[in-house]
């Protein structure tokens, strides 16, 4: 997982919530496609794709080992380089993967399993500082069975592993004699000219901060051929003027429609909106380091407290105003409806004043003079920070801020800057109280380096230095587990404790809108799929554009 | 080199000699360096007054006169030290004022005043008339706010200025009041020696009388002694007891007022003296036109400095500079070829 | 009596303020013959340059207007007429120098460029030709090494120099009549002689008159055929040079000649003086515009505003003390006239 | 004059050089300066040792310094941490689009308001002076993003007269028209603040310049009003206009981050704000330098300018109108 | 020193309002009629009865005290919490349910918003200028009376500071170090004193060489005494003149940074982070855009109108264009040259 920061992460999105997709009749080749974001890439090596903007565009360059299909199963599609799905032996630490015979890199080269093996041997170097290296440290080795098929085996029996296979893969005859330090620096990746990809699309040019072409690849090895002829990636200043080209229509399909919008884009009946939940949620965040309190005091020891503040904040109130109803309330970092979903064995703290109230009394709050709680002469205020220039998080910001005023607790939202606030906050775990968002790139349930005590910071992303031996056993329980029915009691269990126990508050799952043009049709089975990771362009190489 | 031209005893007449000198001014010289060039190396320098020696006696008026840039207010700041010597020394009441410091300094400051030409430039705008000339007092004086104020009646009323407007700003006062009032504010702390540098320059002819008879009349009430610089020629005649005619940051003549006037000894002062248009029509007498314009004093024409204009030149005078010599009693002039008597 | 060049009849000129106009000259009458040079004397603020500045026209865009009074040239009158004419009577018949010669000359343009404009604007002359005739001109006013001086700007001369210019470009194209307002005021006593002697010569080869402006009263002794004395915006006297060096009659000017020391009589006496100052403009006490000055006031001085008396042949004084003489003659006319003043 | 100008470059030189260590020692100096940005993030101490080394951030701040002004004055502006592409890559062709677009601006604004402001000049309070005015007080108290969202909201998505950002339409670079209709609006925007300067500077130095002795002198000598004007007093007018463009350069520079965020214009004032936000320093220290030495040599030029509309800078700094 | 540069944008000199002579009464004066006058119309004084019938400078002052009383009463006047959200009324239309301009999105009272953010806007405007005059009035003091290489010094940095662009180094040091109002201001301070240090130091260049300066000095006063007693007092016009005018342009710089989102954060709020907010919501809610928009416009002309009417108060060359209106009027009715 890594936090989401903003709006800056692009969910996934779903299904329509208007009728039908814009589909047309038949699917036509060419025309250009032109879709947007706000950032630029930083790179497009696989290898250290580490933001949206540069996922996004690795999409239509990369085919990956296997893709996940609508419900977010490994697959190996038409598009994918795997040729089935990967064998695990009966021990679940082996896995078996084999590479279509027609796979081929740009330059004309085959895909073998030196790409492969050579992929996940870079990634997991630690001197490589890829930022996936978590995904593969749990490999032991690997082995090449012949040219195209190898032999991957786990340390450990570890579930969320078919996931990591959901990968690009790089260029080993391309990359293999750069050494190790210098590959971050080498300029596959930032050069289109020296980016050898394997996707349907070629990337032809990159003018920083304006825009990237991508042109179909005429030797694209794969069945099913790209119909779009040229894919024009655009970047604009923020989300407001990539809504307004929307409107105009400068642009064919933008992925995060700030909330705030969505209103006013839906009234224009030529775009085309899609607006679910995505794989992201959000949470309040307290601190059990004494050290970031006055006098080392730790205002959120108590249960009994926590548990206050999750009835003091009206949750569904956010989801109704905030989000405009497009968002689920969540009580555990296991998303709705996906398998791990524990339903009603997650604790759910209703919107109850009189409730947080009592708690809070019960854990031996007394209302001070100026009517903030105080126990054992200390008040119980603190500092709620956040990423500012997000309207979304600022709000609800405000609304906790006021929530927590109601029942005696004082609470002083302040805006950071992301970047700044990242390095100088959240991943030294200084503060007292956060309000961030995680994004979630698999669909597995697995979150230990998150809740674990073995992930305190600085290194690890624990950064509210929560410790609860339970609950470290169980994640590992969890993830040593293979059998997803099994996995699924485990992780009610670990639903039931963390809910009690409240490290976070969890508020909601939820989701930007996918807006799209008149241009763009698909047939119903492609459209976007705002669920998964990527899944605004699920598909794409099936989509068609109409110039209209 | 030019010990012959200190004039100790500028008087051949023994009286002069018996009265206290009060200035002695010894090789002066104030050089302005010219700045140029890529690190602003001095390449040259301005020699605003080179080597000038004069003396000046206790309760006597010592006009200086000249044409623009030939150094008369350098000199006069010199002397006063609100510009630092080149070289040289000036003796106040035998002390040298260009070695003094800290307290000593403080306390010439009350002896030696100013008053300055531009009768708007003098008074800071933004003061009241009774801060401008209560300003050394509060400096000097560990007065109270009333004593000051009750001196500076005294002062205006001596001046000849209505004390009841001392609540006033300058811009309020004419020209002659002005100077009145920077007058007022030189004499505050009774100095002895007052620099007057074109005081009188700036006024019309009816208020001009007026301040220099207001000048004569502080000098015998208070016992002043003026350097009086000037270039209104009959103005320094009318007020001077001895008159200085510089040149060029040179000092070429000094004598007594009339007979300075009579019959200048040098070929410039008599020139300058024959290019005034006198008040009396129908006189148009010949005069002695210099031609061009005065050379600059940042290289001065080498001998004798006047040379290139001087009617009289001869081959010595662009090689050999003329010392300041007496050339009669009580009289001197650097020139190779004085024009003595009757030979004008 | 020379023949009549200019001819100002009461003329008045003033500024408007809030308080509406304020009379900088008030209804002054003076003429200048052909050849004749002409002084105007008085304290700074009488109304010299602003008279100056009537006749050529300009005061309309110094922030003045001519409120009344005529300005006859050659039988014209100049206050009437447009600035397009003027255009070709200025520079061209009636030139002007300024007092302070270094800003008044374009420090963007060299000197030869500034005479020879005024030459291919009056005279059509083409370029090279002007440029000559400016060369010429240069050469005339006595300034060695015309044709390289000509090619230098303003900054490059010196202060007496830049004056020989403007005069240069006053006398282009031979005016007949030169208005110089305070051309030496700023110039040293040597270079002011080179300068008034200059002036001389040129009057005589050119036959032009000259309106001199000064507040010397050195000068206009030297240069003057006739002496007007300015007072707060009025001609107090007025009359040929030698009656009114010899023969002052206004205390005005009497004032004025004994209050400066001479080069000869006694020093270190107390000088003669003339109590207080001149009043500004718009602030002229009632009656004669002297009498709080004036060591002779009489009753009438504080009520009644003096005509002009004749003094002397062709020598007029505004001053009840001549009561007694015959009231002066303006063209025919009262000098002042006295039902407007009542 | 030479020597004017070789002592002008040199204090610029020195001027440049100052920048250079300023800018060097802010960006070392800030909290999560360099060292944290460059260093991915999650690396073993003894990565990041090794990783520090490589970059060379682990030599003492005078070497690193030495390097890099070394490398500046080969032309070579670094590379950006987070991808290690050379900045001057990424730099110059934004340059380019921003003095497109403030150069177009500007021009605009220079030949509107410079004859504008000298007639207005000659015809003091009068309707079009009164106008200009209107406009002045608009241009300096108008926030100009402000401005750019108004005139986006009215003339592009309500009327649909121009694009509505971006520098062209996909598939026409190149396109003069096209880049015409993407210049109107943020053009407008911009020159309306140059506009409202160079307006106000024209007038009034103009009306100091008419107020002159020379300017009377060249009235007694009978020249027409119009050549007064433009002959005598325009040349002398320009000298103070000349110094407060070069004053300006800076915000030429640079002014236009704000628009350009708004209209999505790709140029440097945007991307310096992407950057800044994403602490890409080292695109930060070489857009700084690179403005500097911009605005630096524009002075320069502005004071060549000025020394061939007035004579009297030729002596070298003697006799020139001293600061 | 051989800069060319002319200082355009400075009003420099010893104001000439205060070396014209007006009025002078004539000398002989009986003392006995007069008692001592009482403290005469000073350079203030005179100042404030030309800048008072200037309309445009008067309008400036009526909308700026309104704004500054609006935002001193804010807590009085509006009957909301700025940051209050009710999000039963999230963007009501202006007018409804007591809310005199609607609410925002959060339904937070817009009005409310205003008052409270002008009370920033125009805290940072102010203290910036303030600021800004300070280091400017030392650093040109002390360079234009010493001159020489402390001059040389100062001016060289003046020099650095200027080749940079201001908005680029408040970005610059905006996003390196936080953004709290008290920072926001030192730093907007730190980019804007050059103005009025070159300023100061112009005028002081001038003033040094007048008279009274070395009258000053001949009477004893110290090099700090004339500095601060004598020279700063006259150089005090241009620099109000100046600091006027940098209320408006700190007020301008602060809305473009909290617009680009390094200024004040939320849930401090000024009229920057509200036209930052609202820019979100123009295809809901245009007006939300308007107001705060209108709101900087305003202040700014404000500010910049009384900045011009002192500025033109000082002007002696204003009265003469007023004396060419009045002249062509005069002309009108009575004139005969009238042409
Ligand atoms: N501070 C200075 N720096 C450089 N040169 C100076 C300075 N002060 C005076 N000078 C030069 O020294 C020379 C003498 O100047 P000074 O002011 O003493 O002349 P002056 O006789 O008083 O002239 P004026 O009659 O015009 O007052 C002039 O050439 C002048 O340019
Ligand atoms: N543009 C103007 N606006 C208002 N008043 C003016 C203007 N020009 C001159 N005056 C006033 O008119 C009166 C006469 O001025 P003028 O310049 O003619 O005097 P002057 O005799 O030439 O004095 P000086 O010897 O100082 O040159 C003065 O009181 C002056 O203040
Ligand atoms: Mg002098
Ligand atoms: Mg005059
Ligand atoms: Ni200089």
């Amino acid at each position: 997982a890594t936090p989401a920061p903003a709006e800056n992460n692009k969910t996934n999105e779903q299904k329509t919530n208007t009728e039908a997709p814009p589909a047309a009749d038949e699917p036509v080749d060419g025309g250009t496609i032109t879709l947007s974001t706000f950032s630029d890439i930083v790179s497009l090596n696989p290898i250290f794709i580490n933001d949206t903007s540069s996922g996004d565009v690795a999409q239509f360059l990369f085919a990956k080992l296997y893709d996940l299909n609508r419900e977010g199963n490994v697959t190996a599609e038409p598009w994918s380089l795997a040729a089935e799905a990967p064998q695990v032996s009966e021990d679940g630490k082996t896995y078996t993967v084999r590479l279509k015979d027609s796979a081929k890199w740009s330059d004309g080269k085959p895909v073998t399993a030196d790409d492969i093996i050579f992929t996940i041997d870079t990634v997991r170097n630690p001197d490589v500082g890829a930022p996936g290296i978590s995904l593969m440290d749990k490999v032991d080795k690997i082995e090449k069975v012949d040219d195209k098929t190898v032999n991957i085996t786990l340390k450990q029996v570890y579930a969320p592993f078919q996931y990591s296979l959901v990968t690009e893969l790089v260029p080993a005859h391309v990359l293999k004699d750069v050494p190790v330090k210098e590959l971050q620096a080498n300029a596959y990746g930032t050069d289109p000219a020296k980016t050898v990809t394997s996707g349907p699309w070629k990337w032809t040019a990159w003018k920083a901060g304006e825009s990237h072409t991508m042109d179909a690849d005429p030797n694209y090895w794969g069945e099913v051929k790209p119909h779009i002829a040229q894919i024009f990636y655009k970047i604009y200043a923020d989300q407001n003027t990539e809504v307004q080209a929307l409107l105009k229509g400068d642009t064919d399909h933008i992925s995060a429609i700030p909330v705030t919008q969505v209103e006013a884009v839906k009234a224009n009946d030529q775009i085309d909106i899609i607006q679910k939940p995505g794989a992201q949620y959000e949470y309040l965040n307290f601190n059990f380091d004494p050290k970031n309190f006055p006098d080392n005091y730790g205002l959120f020891e108590g249960q009994k407290t926590r548990q206050a503040i999750a009835h003091a904040l009206n949750r569904q109130g956010m989801v109704d105003n905030i989000l405009k109803g497009v968002g689920a309330l969540m009580n555990a970092p296991f998303l709705p409806d996906t398998w791990a979903d524990p339903k009603e064995a997650a604790v759910n703290y209703d919107y109850n004043v009189e409730t947080a109230k009592k708690l809070l009394a019960e854990d031996g709050w007394v209302a001070g003079k100026d009517g903030i709680l105080e126990k054992d002469g200390h008040r119980f205020s603190f500092e709620l920070q956040y990423n500012a220039g997000n309207s979304r998080r600022e709000q609800v910001a405000a609304v906790i801020q006021q929530n927590l005023k109601d029942v005696g607790i004082e609470a002083t939202p302040k805006g950071i800057d992301f970047a700044a606030w990242i390095d100088q906050n959240v991943t030294p775990g200084k503060y007292q109280a956060l309000l961030l968002a995680w994004s979630l790139n698999t669909p597995d349930p697995d979150s230990e380096s998150v809740f674990s005590s073995k992930y305190f910071p600085p290194t690890g992303q624990n950064s509210g230095w929560y410790k609860n031996e339970k609950l470290d056993q169980l994640w590992i329980d969890g993830y040593s587990t293979v059998d997803q029915n099994e996995r699924k009691e485990i992780y009610k269990e670990v639903a039931k404790e963390i809910s009690t126990d409240l490290p976070y508050v969890f508020l909601y799952q939820y989701g930007q809108a996918i807006g799209t043009g008149p241009r763009v049709h698909w047939a119903e089975e492609d459209r976007p799929e705002p669920s998964i990771g990527y899944g605004q362009y699920f598909h794409a190489i099936k989509w068609w554009v109409t110039d209209k | 080199m030019s010990t012959e031209t200190e004039v100790k005893n500028p008087s051949a007449a023994g009286v002069a000699a018996a009265e206290e000198i009060l200035i002695d001014v010894r090789n002066l010289k104030k050089y302005f360096p010219i700045h140029k060039g890529l690190l602003s190396r001095v390449v040259g320098q301005v020699k605003a007054v080179d080597d000038v020696s004069l003396t000046i006696k206790k309760g006597e008026t010592f006009g200086l006169v000249g044409e623009s840039g030939c150094g008369k207010s350098t000199l006069g700041r010199v002397i006063l030290r609100l510009q630092g010597a080149t070289e040289g020394e000036v003796l106040f009441n035998g002390r040298d004022i260009h070695e003094m410091s800290g307290k000593d300094l403080r306390e010439l400051r009350e002896e030696m005043q100013i008053i300055f030409q531009d009768p708007f430039g003098s008074l800071n705008p933004r003061f009241l008339v009774k801060d401008i000339i209560g300003e050394p007092l509060r400096v000097h004086r560990n007065m109270s706010g009333k004593e000051i104020d009750e001196r500076v009646v005294e002062l205006m009323e001596m001046v000849g200025l209505d004390a009841s407007r001392r609540n006033r700003y300058p811009h309020e006062f004419s020209g002659g009041q002005r100077q009145r009032i920077g007058i007022a504010r030189a004499i505050a702390l009774h100095p002895q020696f007052i620099v007057a540098d074109e005081a009188v320059s700036a006024l019309d002819v009816s208020v001009q009388s007026q301040v220099i008879n207001l000048l004569m009349k502080l000098q015998k009430e208070l016992g002043l002694t003026f350097l009086f610089i000037a270039h209104g020629l009959n103005v320094v005649r009318h007020i001077s007891d001895r008159v200085g005619v510089m040149y060029l940051g040179k000092m070429v003549e000094v004598g007594e007022t009339e007979t300075l006037f009579a019959a200048p000894l040098h070929p410039y002062t008599a020139a300058l003296l024959s290019a005034i248009p006198k008040p009396t029509p129908g006189r148009r007498q010949e005069r002695i036109v210099l031609q061009g314009d005065v050379p600059s004093p940042a290289n001065p024409p080498s001998g004798c400095r006047f040379h290139t204009r001087c009617p009289l030149a001869q081959a010595k005078c662009s090689q050999v500079e003329p010392l300041l010599e007496e050339i009669m009693p009580g009289r001197q002039a650097a020139c190779h070829f004085p024009l003595v008597k009757g030979d004008s | 009596m020379a023949e009549k060049l200019l001819e100002i009849r009461k003329l008045t000129v003033g500024f408007v303020t809030d308080k509406g106009l304020v009379k900088a000259t008030d209804e002054i009458s003076l003429s200048i013959g052909q050849g004749q040079t002409v002084c105007l004397v008085g304290e700074s603020g009488s109304g010299k340059s602003v008279t100056s500045l009537a006749v050529m026209r300009l005061i309309d865009y110094a922030g003045g207007v001519i409120a009344d009074g005529s300005i006859q040239y050659h039988g014209q009158d100049l206050t009437v007429k447009s600035q397009e004419e003027m255009r070709h009577i200025r520079g061209n018949r009636i030139a002007m120098i300024f007092q302070d010669p270094m800003s008044s000359l374009n420090p963007v343009f060299t000197v030869g460029e500034q005479i020879a404009e005024s030459l291919r604007l009056h005279q059509d002359m083409s370029g090279d030709k002007a440029w000559n005739a400016a060369v010429d001109m240069l050469r005339m006013v006595g300034i060695p090494a015309p044709e390289i001086r000509a090619k230098q700007y303003p900054h490059e001369l010196s202060g007496g120099m830049c004056q020989r210019v403007v005069i240069a470009i006053a006398l282009a194209c031979k005016p007949e009549l030169l208005i110089a307002d305070e051309p030496t005021t700023a110039l040293d006593v040597t270079v002011q002689a080179q300068i008034l002697d200059l002036l001389r010569k040129l009057q005589s080869e050119l036959g032009m008159s000259i309106l001199l402006i000064t507040h010397d009263m050195g000068v206009a002794a030297e240069m003057a055929d006739r002496v007007a004395v300015m007072y707060a915006g009025a001609i107090v006297e007025e009359g040929p040079v030698e009656e009114i060096f010899s023969h002052p009659s206004h205390p005005y000017t009497i004032g004025l000649l004994q209050s400066i020391p001479g080069f000869e009589g006694e020093r270190g006496r107390e000088l003669y003086t003339i109590q207080g100052t001149i009043p500004p403009i718009g602030q002229l006490p009632t009656g004669c515009r002297f009498n709080p000055r004036c060591p002779h006031a009489m009753d009438i001085c504080r009520e009644k505003e003096p005509f002009d008396f004749l003094v002397g042949e062709d020598h007029r004084a505004a001053c009840w003390l001549f009561e007694d003489r015959p009231v002066a003659l303006v063209d025919g006319r009262c000098g002042r006239d006295e039902v407007k003043r009542a | 004059m030479t020597e004017y100008l070789v002592r002008r470059l040199l204090q610029s030189v020195l001027v440049i050089f100052l920048i250079t260590v300023a800018t060097f020692l802010l960006i070392h100096a800030a909290p999560g300066g360099p060292t944290q940005v460059m260093l991915s993030p999650g690396l073993s101490p003894e990565a990041m040792a090794q990783q520090k080394a490589n970059m060379g951030l682990d030599k003492p701040l005078p070497v690193q310094y030495a390097k890099w002004v070394g490398n500046l004055l080969q032309g070579d502006l670094g590379y950006t941490f987070k991808n290690h592409i050379p900045v001057g890559d990424l730099l110059w062709p934004r340059m380019m689009n921003t003095l497109i677009l403030m150069g177009v601006a500007w021009f605009v604004s220079l030949v509107i308001a410079i004859p504008w402001g000298i007639y207005n000049s000659t015809r003091e309070y009068g309707l079009s002076d009164q106008t200009s005015s209107f406009i002045s007080y608009l241009g300096f108290a108008m926030p100009s993003f402000w401005f750019g969202i108004l005139l986006q909201q009215w003339l592009s998505l309500g009327l649909d007269w121009f694009p509505l950002s971006d520098m062209h339409s996909r598939g026409k670079e190149g396109d003069i028209g096209d880049l015409f209709m993407h210049l109107v609006l943020p053009v407008s925007v911009l020159a309306l603040g140059f506009l409202a300067s160079y307006m106000k500077y024209a007038r009034a130095s103009m009306l100091e310049v008419l107020d002159q002795d020379y300017i009377r002198t060249a009235r007694a000598k009978g020249v027409k009003e119009r050549k007064v004007v433009f002959r005598h007093a325009l040349r002398n007018a320009l000298i103070p206009i000349i110094t407060v463009i070069g004053l300006d350069l800076p915000i030429l520079v640079a002014g236009a981050a704000l628009t350009e965020n708004v209209f999505n214009w790709p140029g440097m004032g945007r991307f310096y704000v992407e950057n800044a936000l994403a602490r890409e320093y080292s695109v930060l220290m070489a857009i700084t330098i690179v403005t500097a030495v911009i605005v630096i040599i524009g002075n320069l030029l502005a004071d060549i300018l000025y020394a061939v509309v007035d004579p009297r800078v030729k002596l070298g700094g003697k006799g020139g109108k001293a600061a | 020193m051989s800069e060319m540069k002319v200082e355009v944008h400075a009003v420099t000199g010893n104001d000439p309002l205060l070396s014209v002579p007006t009025g002078l009464p004539p000398e002989p004066r009986d003392p006995s009629t007069e008692k001592l006058s009482k403290r005469p119309p000073g350079p203030w004084r005179m100042l404030w009865s030309k800048f008072s019938r200037n309309p445009y400078a008067m309008t400036g002052l009526v909308v700026l005290t309104f704004f500054v009383v609006m935002a001193l009463l804010a807590p009085w006047i509006a009957k909301y919490d700025p940051s209050r959200i009710d999000m039963m009324f999230p963007n009501l239309k202006p007018g409804t349910d007591g809310h005199l301009l609607g609410t925002d999105e959060l339904g937070r009272d817009i009005f409310t918003r205003l008052l409270y953010s002008a009370r920033i806007s125009l805290l940072i405007g102010f203290s910036v200028a303030l600021t800004s005059v300070i280091i400017g009035s030392i650093v040109g003091a002390i360079s234009g009376y010493f001159g020489g290489w402390i001059d040389t010094i100062f001016m060289r940095f003046v020099d650095v500071m200027n080749s940079v662009p201001t908005l680029f180094l408040n970005i610059l040091v905006l996003a390196i170090f936080s953004s709290e109002i008290k920072y926001m201001i030192m730093i907007l301070a730190l980019t804007s004193w050059m103005s009025i240090a070159r300023l100061v130091r112009g005028t002081f260049l001038q003033l040094r060489e007048m008279q009274y300066v070395e009258a000053a000095r001949a009477i004893g006063v110290s090099s700090w005494g004339i500095i601060f007693r004598h020279l700063l007092r006259n150089a005090s016009f241009p620099i109000i003149v100046n600091a006027t005018l940098m209320v408006g342009s700190a007020i301008l710089s602060e809305s473009a940074l909290s617009w680009l989102g390094l200024g004040i954060q939320a849930p401090a709020t000024s009229w920057g982070v509200m036209l930052s907010n609202a820019q979100e919501f123009m295809l809901v809610d245009k007006l939300q855009a308007v107001y705060p928009g209108l709101c900087i416009l305003l202040v700014v002309l404000a500010v910049n109108f009384i900045g011009d009417g002192i500025r033109d108060a000082l002007d002696p060359r204003q009265s003469m264009s007023k004396t060419r209106r009045r002249l062509k009027q005069w002309r009108k009715n009575y004139s005969k040259s009238g042409n």
